[in-house]
């Protein structure tokens, strides 16, 4: 088997202090909601639409509430008092908030108790709900069965969700097995979900749970078509994260681009923020079935891989620990990695092999998301399939499993048709030709690829002694990741943290994370 | 069938009608932005929009390899685009022998040869031999077909006694090399020998290869023309209905 | 340079002048006959001649992926093709730091942003950041020169600002995303406010990125456009020139 | 090392099996001579141009002995001779016998010690100038350097010398190291030498004198310019084998395609006359330090990969022997084989790593040439690029020595300049990216790649055994290899072959095998 020998007392001893950072967190993330888990909350008890200036109605009754000092206890709190008050569920609840003819919380307050038991019934709902879809998923995918790994992950970001459509449709009949709607450009940085179907968008589509529907939908006819149960994708990176998680899972998406620092990096999102968010919205991802993919092939677009390799492999045992924090089990935990040495380095294919193998040995349980070269590739598309070429086969040879395909036109525009018809076809091409290969390479005893393997994982431990010690928050003021510095209370989003009440009461913790529960 | 308003079809990128097209090319200039320019310059003569060269590199020896994408405007009608195809729907392996046996009351004698310098065997094998290609049957394994496939490099001449001496119904000619035109002579050359000696209404004649098509067998003076991907079973329900076409003629004349 | 008998630069196969070019675009017709003879017309339309056809494979959901190579007539007068360059021959890194201590006798002030909500940040920081590109050093590393750079997603107004308050010479903006032409209304956004402002005149004004040409730049009314592949000596040498050249008119109202 | 594990004592058996093939045909050959061979000594001898019909003077100096029925004697004995009577060198003679004006068998004849010295001497000074040419090279190639193997070998075939050495030069440019004119279609079946400069041929450039002059000047001036020495290569296989190994000895060609059987099964070129002629070739090009080239990836084009790869081994085995006998060190033995595995297969991309292992196992001094996929491309040149990748990764990981570019548009047109850029760029790049996977990758012990490549080895010495036993002419007559049936005495040629008489002079064949002479 080409598993590489990795020294498994390392391998612990980087569970240990990655689990360590995250607990140093969990105080910061107990005493804390946002706005935006808030109003996820209302997404899952089934607060959807707009008001007349087409402002989301989960926005509208969080924002009276934040305005009122009052969300620290949590908005079902609020909801479930009203419920029993008025005898009306949160969905009119809401339109009667957005036609101010109602505010929640100048009703009568009941008995806590009571209050307590009447979230609790209407989070229950919600779960069911969550459960059945999860159910239909296992069925789904246990009638249609799922193609061999790696799975074939492909992107369409046509702005128009109709046209998004066809071309997923055209990359399924191709051989893909995974969809991944591309986001407009910036939503990271809206603090609400936009409403309805979208023909509009920069180098992606809107992420709206109309536009969730319509590509499910659809997915679920290719699927039947092709005998294959097809996945769909979506980023619920941003201000919106746990809200974004919650519509995916209450319209089975079944990937989710989840990273829990991914924002506070790239985005200059608020790093309290982003700590809350994450763990709500994989908490939801964990309950729903939904494989989360973590994003550490952004530090080798902006750093060069041969010095970065360690500081993905650092951050995946981070994002494991947040990860196993939410009650997410590890077989859906798609920690991420790329393809990006600078292939005129003597040995490059030697570099990734190493990588490679390095992260599916680490990490054998959890579904590894394996993405493409981008950054070296030029206006030269013959040279792109080259490097496309090598990175496929790295990825059959060391058992990886959701694999992004490149684009030979990654340096040129947004995937065309073409594009994707012979990424898909060269894909499938490469790993039936490469079928059993991950069984049948070995690397020499000693040799290089080994010595590179041991370095990163040497390296990476170091780098999460320094976390430990300095605390992740601090690590990331000085920045340790990606060597990009980001000031506690920077960035975008810090207003929306809310300081909990001692009575917050959340019931969808309680169900979703069982007696595991925080 | 999805075409723009206008009902012409055009290339599609990722949206109806967007008319993306990539194109690459040497340009004997170094490569640099004169090369860069004259790319551009030369795909506007071809009438393109939204030129994007985005890669002008260095092929050696001051050539430039040039990368483009850029917009077709012109649409085709698909309707008036005039599809020539050599056969009816095929018939299958036994509907063949049967339509063989009921018809003609005799084996199809049919003979094949790659003529001139050809050198190239492996495509009318696949048309030929028992394996044939691509799961469908060579015309060898045809019990009503009397197969005499001849091989490489046979002189046109060669192939006529074969044919006048075998009493064939039909004539199997394969071309794979194509460089300076070398197969249209001799393509034709073989027309030309059938007529002389006088069994050109007697046999029907078949041309194929990679870059054969139905037209230039017509233009060339043949009945049929195959070209790259041909299964057998097509050449043979084309050959078993022409074969009995012809005899059926000269039995009542008509 | 070899050109054809006549002058023109056409492009080159195996033989000068054979105009041999390769083409590859999706049609919205299933693979098959009538998407090829459609391809085949397309090309026809555009003027091409000698077309092969070479692939029509099946791109799903009745898509149909053409690849073809065809001989293009048409050549171009190099001599007459209009190369627009941004910069005279480039400086050293130390010449240009000479020129600047000489000719402005004070550092020269360069700020540049990734505007509008372009998040890419690696172009501009190649040409501005300590290691620079492709070993040519970035501006940060020139000691003449007084470099900040504000990142991406930075507004218009946010860079104005900036501008005004650090006295800039120049202003360097990166624009990488061009989906639906994003890019064209955000970079006139900033000479628009620079003119409101009343330091158009005062500041240099220097856009790039991959799909950047120096002829779109002039366009939207920048000095200077930078394309894919610029080494930061270049854009330093263009700047140190160019503040110069202004520094010295408003002293000498030339 | 991804060397392989392979079973000493069953390469051995190969071997011997070989070797007792070749020697079974020994006595054929020491028995024989040729038209070929003999005009060959003619070249040797310095005899060139055409008479006034056009025809080359070893034609005409051959062809009269020939009708006379004397050619058996050999031809440089009636050289010498008429050489002592006349006293002018046989260039003079030559023309003398083209005007009619000489007939070489009606010269009073000498003593025949004094023949045999005196044609002794005429062979020695062509001797000492091949000498002086192999030196010439060694020279070249240790003060320029060759470059890191592979060596990338790229093909030229305008049609047009002149056009050819613009190609090459660009192809140099770009970073070959070998350049191969290919001769025009059907040259095998010539029984003489073009003369001249030539600007016209189908699909390739004749082979000529000329053409090898002009080509080898043009690429000495590009190796100083690009600062290492390229090698020439042309093909001599066919009916004036010999004397084209002759001519590309005299105008220093490096590599000569030289397979001991090809021209019997894929020209049917007569197995007498070939058997013959590829000894005398091989001793020229052995002595003249050319590297040939074995021709086995054509059993590749006619039949299935994966049922065939042991008739390549077993044929390597037998090229080998053939070269041996010839005095040809192992270091000049180029055995071939090639990457055609269906790709639609699946683990093709297995089956191809075990072949080229267990060659590279098998034949460790030999420079083995590997060739790229060509019968399973298409008019898609992306898929095509995929292919030529996987080869170019398979030739470095596997330590072959000589490549030859694999082209996108093999199944479209004999390449164009473009197609050769991004043949060699794309092979420089994986070449590079892989440059020391030979050391690093191992196969598991046991697995399917081992299997594999035992399976192939004992069939090979299977076929052997059958060969040994049936020998190789009645072998081939009953279709063993490529499934292509040879009458011992059908095809082209056989009337060029002559009993050699008892007094058979050859000075050649003891200056250039030496003490190992037959
Ligand atoms: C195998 C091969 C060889 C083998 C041939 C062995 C053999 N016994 O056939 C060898 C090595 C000998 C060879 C030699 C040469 N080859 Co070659 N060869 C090829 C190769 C790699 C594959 C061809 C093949 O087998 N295709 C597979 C078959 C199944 O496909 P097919 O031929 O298209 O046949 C199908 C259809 O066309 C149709 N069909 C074909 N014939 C007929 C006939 C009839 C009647 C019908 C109904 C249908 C039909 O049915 C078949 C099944 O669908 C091609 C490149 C490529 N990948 O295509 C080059 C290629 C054909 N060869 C080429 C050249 C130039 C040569 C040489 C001239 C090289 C040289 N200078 O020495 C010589 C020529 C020898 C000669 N005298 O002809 C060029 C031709 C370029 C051109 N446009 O003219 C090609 C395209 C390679 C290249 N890119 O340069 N070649
Ligand atoms: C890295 C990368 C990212 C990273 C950026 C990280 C970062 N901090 O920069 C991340 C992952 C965040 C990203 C996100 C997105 N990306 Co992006 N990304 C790329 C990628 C892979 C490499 C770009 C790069 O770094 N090039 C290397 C640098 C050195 O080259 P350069 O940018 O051309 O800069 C040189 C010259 O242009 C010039 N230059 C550049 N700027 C300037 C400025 C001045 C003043 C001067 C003088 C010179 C100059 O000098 C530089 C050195 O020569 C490209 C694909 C590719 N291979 O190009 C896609 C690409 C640019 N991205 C693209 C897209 C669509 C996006 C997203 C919209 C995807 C999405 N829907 O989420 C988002 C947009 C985010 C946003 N809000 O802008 C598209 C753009 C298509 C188009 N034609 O508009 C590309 C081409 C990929 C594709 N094929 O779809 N991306
Ligand atoms: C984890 C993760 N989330 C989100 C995104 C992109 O989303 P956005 O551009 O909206 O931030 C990426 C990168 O493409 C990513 O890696
Ligand atoms: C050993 C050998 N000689 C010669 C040739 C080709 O030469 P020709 O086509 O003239 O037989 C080949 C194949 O291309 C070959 O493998």
């Amino acid at each position: 088997m080409a598993t590489i020998r990795v020294d498994p007392a390392l391998v612990e001893e980087a569970t240990g202090l990655a689990r360590q950072i995250v607990l140093d967190v969990k105080e910061h993330i107990d005493a804390h909601t946002t706005t935006s888990v808030e109003r996820a909350c209302c997404r899952l008890l089934d607060i959807d639409g707009v008001d007349d200036q087409g402002v989301p109605l989960p926005n509208v009754v969080v924002e009276s509430v934040a305005q009122a000092g009052r969300l620290g206890r949590g908005i079902t709190y609020w909801l479930a008092n009203a419920s029993l008050a008025t005898g009306e569920e949160p969905a009119q609840l809401a339109q009667e908030c957005a036609a101010g003819r109602l505010d929640l919380l100048r009703l009568p307050s009941h008995r806590p108790e009571e209050v307590l038991a009447a979230g609790r019934r209407m989070a229950a709902r919600a779960v069911e709900a969550l459960l059945a879809l999860r159910n239909q998923r296992e069925e789904l995918a246990a009638r249609l069965g799922s193609g061999p790994r790696p799975w074939l992950y492909v992107i369409v970001a046509t702005g128009n969700i109709h046209e998004d459509v066809l071309q997923a449709q055209a990359a399924v009949a191709q051989g893909a097995d995974i969809i991944a709607v591309i986001r407009s450009t910036g939503q990271s940085l809206l603090d609400y979900v936009p409403h309805g179907p979208t023909t509009e968008g920069f180098g992606g589509t809107y992420a709206t749970r109309a536009n969730f529907r319509i590509m499910r939908q659809a997915l679920d006819e290719c699927g039947e078509k092709h005998g294959r149960y097809i996945r769909l994708v979506n980023y619920c990176s941003g201000l919106c994260m746990p809200e974004i998680a919650a519509l995916g899972a209450l319209e089975r998406l079944d990937v989710m681009l989840n990273d829990a620092m991914y924002g506070i990096l790239f985005r200059d999102i608020n790093m309290k923020r982003t700590l809350v968010d994450q763990f709500f919205s994989r908490m939801i991802n964990g309950f729903a079935g939904t494989i989360i993919n973590t994003g550490e092939d952004n530090y080798l677009t902006t750093d060069d891989a041969v010095r970065a390799h360690h500081t993905v492999l650092a951050s995946q045992f981070i994002n494991l620990e947040f990860a196993r924090l939410s009650g997410i089990p590890d077989h859906q935990v798609g920690l991420g990695h790329a393809f990006q040495v600078d292939p005129a380095t003597e040995d490059a294919f030697l570099y990734e092999l190493a990588m490679a193998s390095l992260v599916r040995a680490v990490f054998p349980d959890c579904p590894i998301k394996f993405m493409p070269p981008t950054k070296y590739k030029t206006g030269d598309i013959f040279r792109a399939g080259v490097l496309d070429t090598l990175f496929n086969l790295v990825s059959v040879a060391t058992g990886q499993d959701i694999h992004l395909l490149g684009m030979a036109t990654e340096a040129i525009h947004t995937p065309y048709l073409q594009d994707r018809y012979l990424a898909i076809s060269q894909a499938r091409l490469v790993m039936n030709a490469g079928r059993h290969l991950f069984r049948e390479l070995e690397f020499a005893a000693g040799g290089a690829i080994e010595a590179r393997a041991r370095a990163v994982l040497e390296q990476a431990v170091q780098l999460l002694r320094e976390l430990a010690d300095l605390g992740l928050m601090a690590g990331l003021e000085q920045g340790l990741f990606a060597q990009v510095r980001r000031r506690r209370d920077g960035g975008k989003g810090l207003d929306g943290v809310v300081r909990r009440e001692d009575g917050y009461f959340n019931p969808f913790v309680e169900y979703m994370l069982g007696e595991r529960g925080v | 069938m999805k075409v723009a308003g206008d009902g012409l079809v055009r290339p599609y990128g990722d949206t109806l009608g967007d008319g993306r097209m990539q194109l690459s090319f040497a340009l004997p200039l170094p490569a640099g932005d004169q090369a860069r320019e004259v790319a551009r310059a030369l795909l506007q003569q071809l009438g393109l929009e939204d030129i994007q060269v985005v890669a002008t590199d260095d092929a050696g020896a001051s050539f430039a390899f040039i990368v483009a994408y850029a917009r077709c405007r012109q649409g085709v009608d698909p309707s008036r685009v005039r599809v020539v195809r050599a056969t009816a729907p095929d018939m299958t392996f036994e509907e063949v022998n049967a339509y063989i046996a009921r018809e003609l009351g005799r084996k199809m004698v049919v003979v094949g040869a790659a003529t001139g310098t050809d050198a190239h065997t492996v495509g009318l094998d696949a048309i030929m031999n028992m394996k044939g290609f691509a799961g469908s049957y060579g015309l060898e394994r045809y019990p009503e077909i009397d197969a005499h496939n001849l091989g490489s490099q046979v002189p046109n001449e060669t192939l006529v006694a074969h044919l006048v001496q075998l009493g064939a119904d039909a004539v199997l000619v394969s071309q794979v090399v194509t460089q300076k035109n070398v197969h249209l002579p001799n393509l034709t050359r073989l027309i030309e020998l059938l007529e002389a000696e006088g069994i050109r209404d007697r046999v029907v004649a078949v041309c194929g290869g990679p870059r054969i098509s139905h037209e230039l067998a017509l233009e060339l003076g043949y009945d049929a023309g195959f070209g790259a991907g041909t299964l057998p079973s097509q050449v043979a329900s084309f050959l078993a209905r022409e074969v009995v076409k012809r005899t059926q003629k000269t039995r009542t004349g008509r």
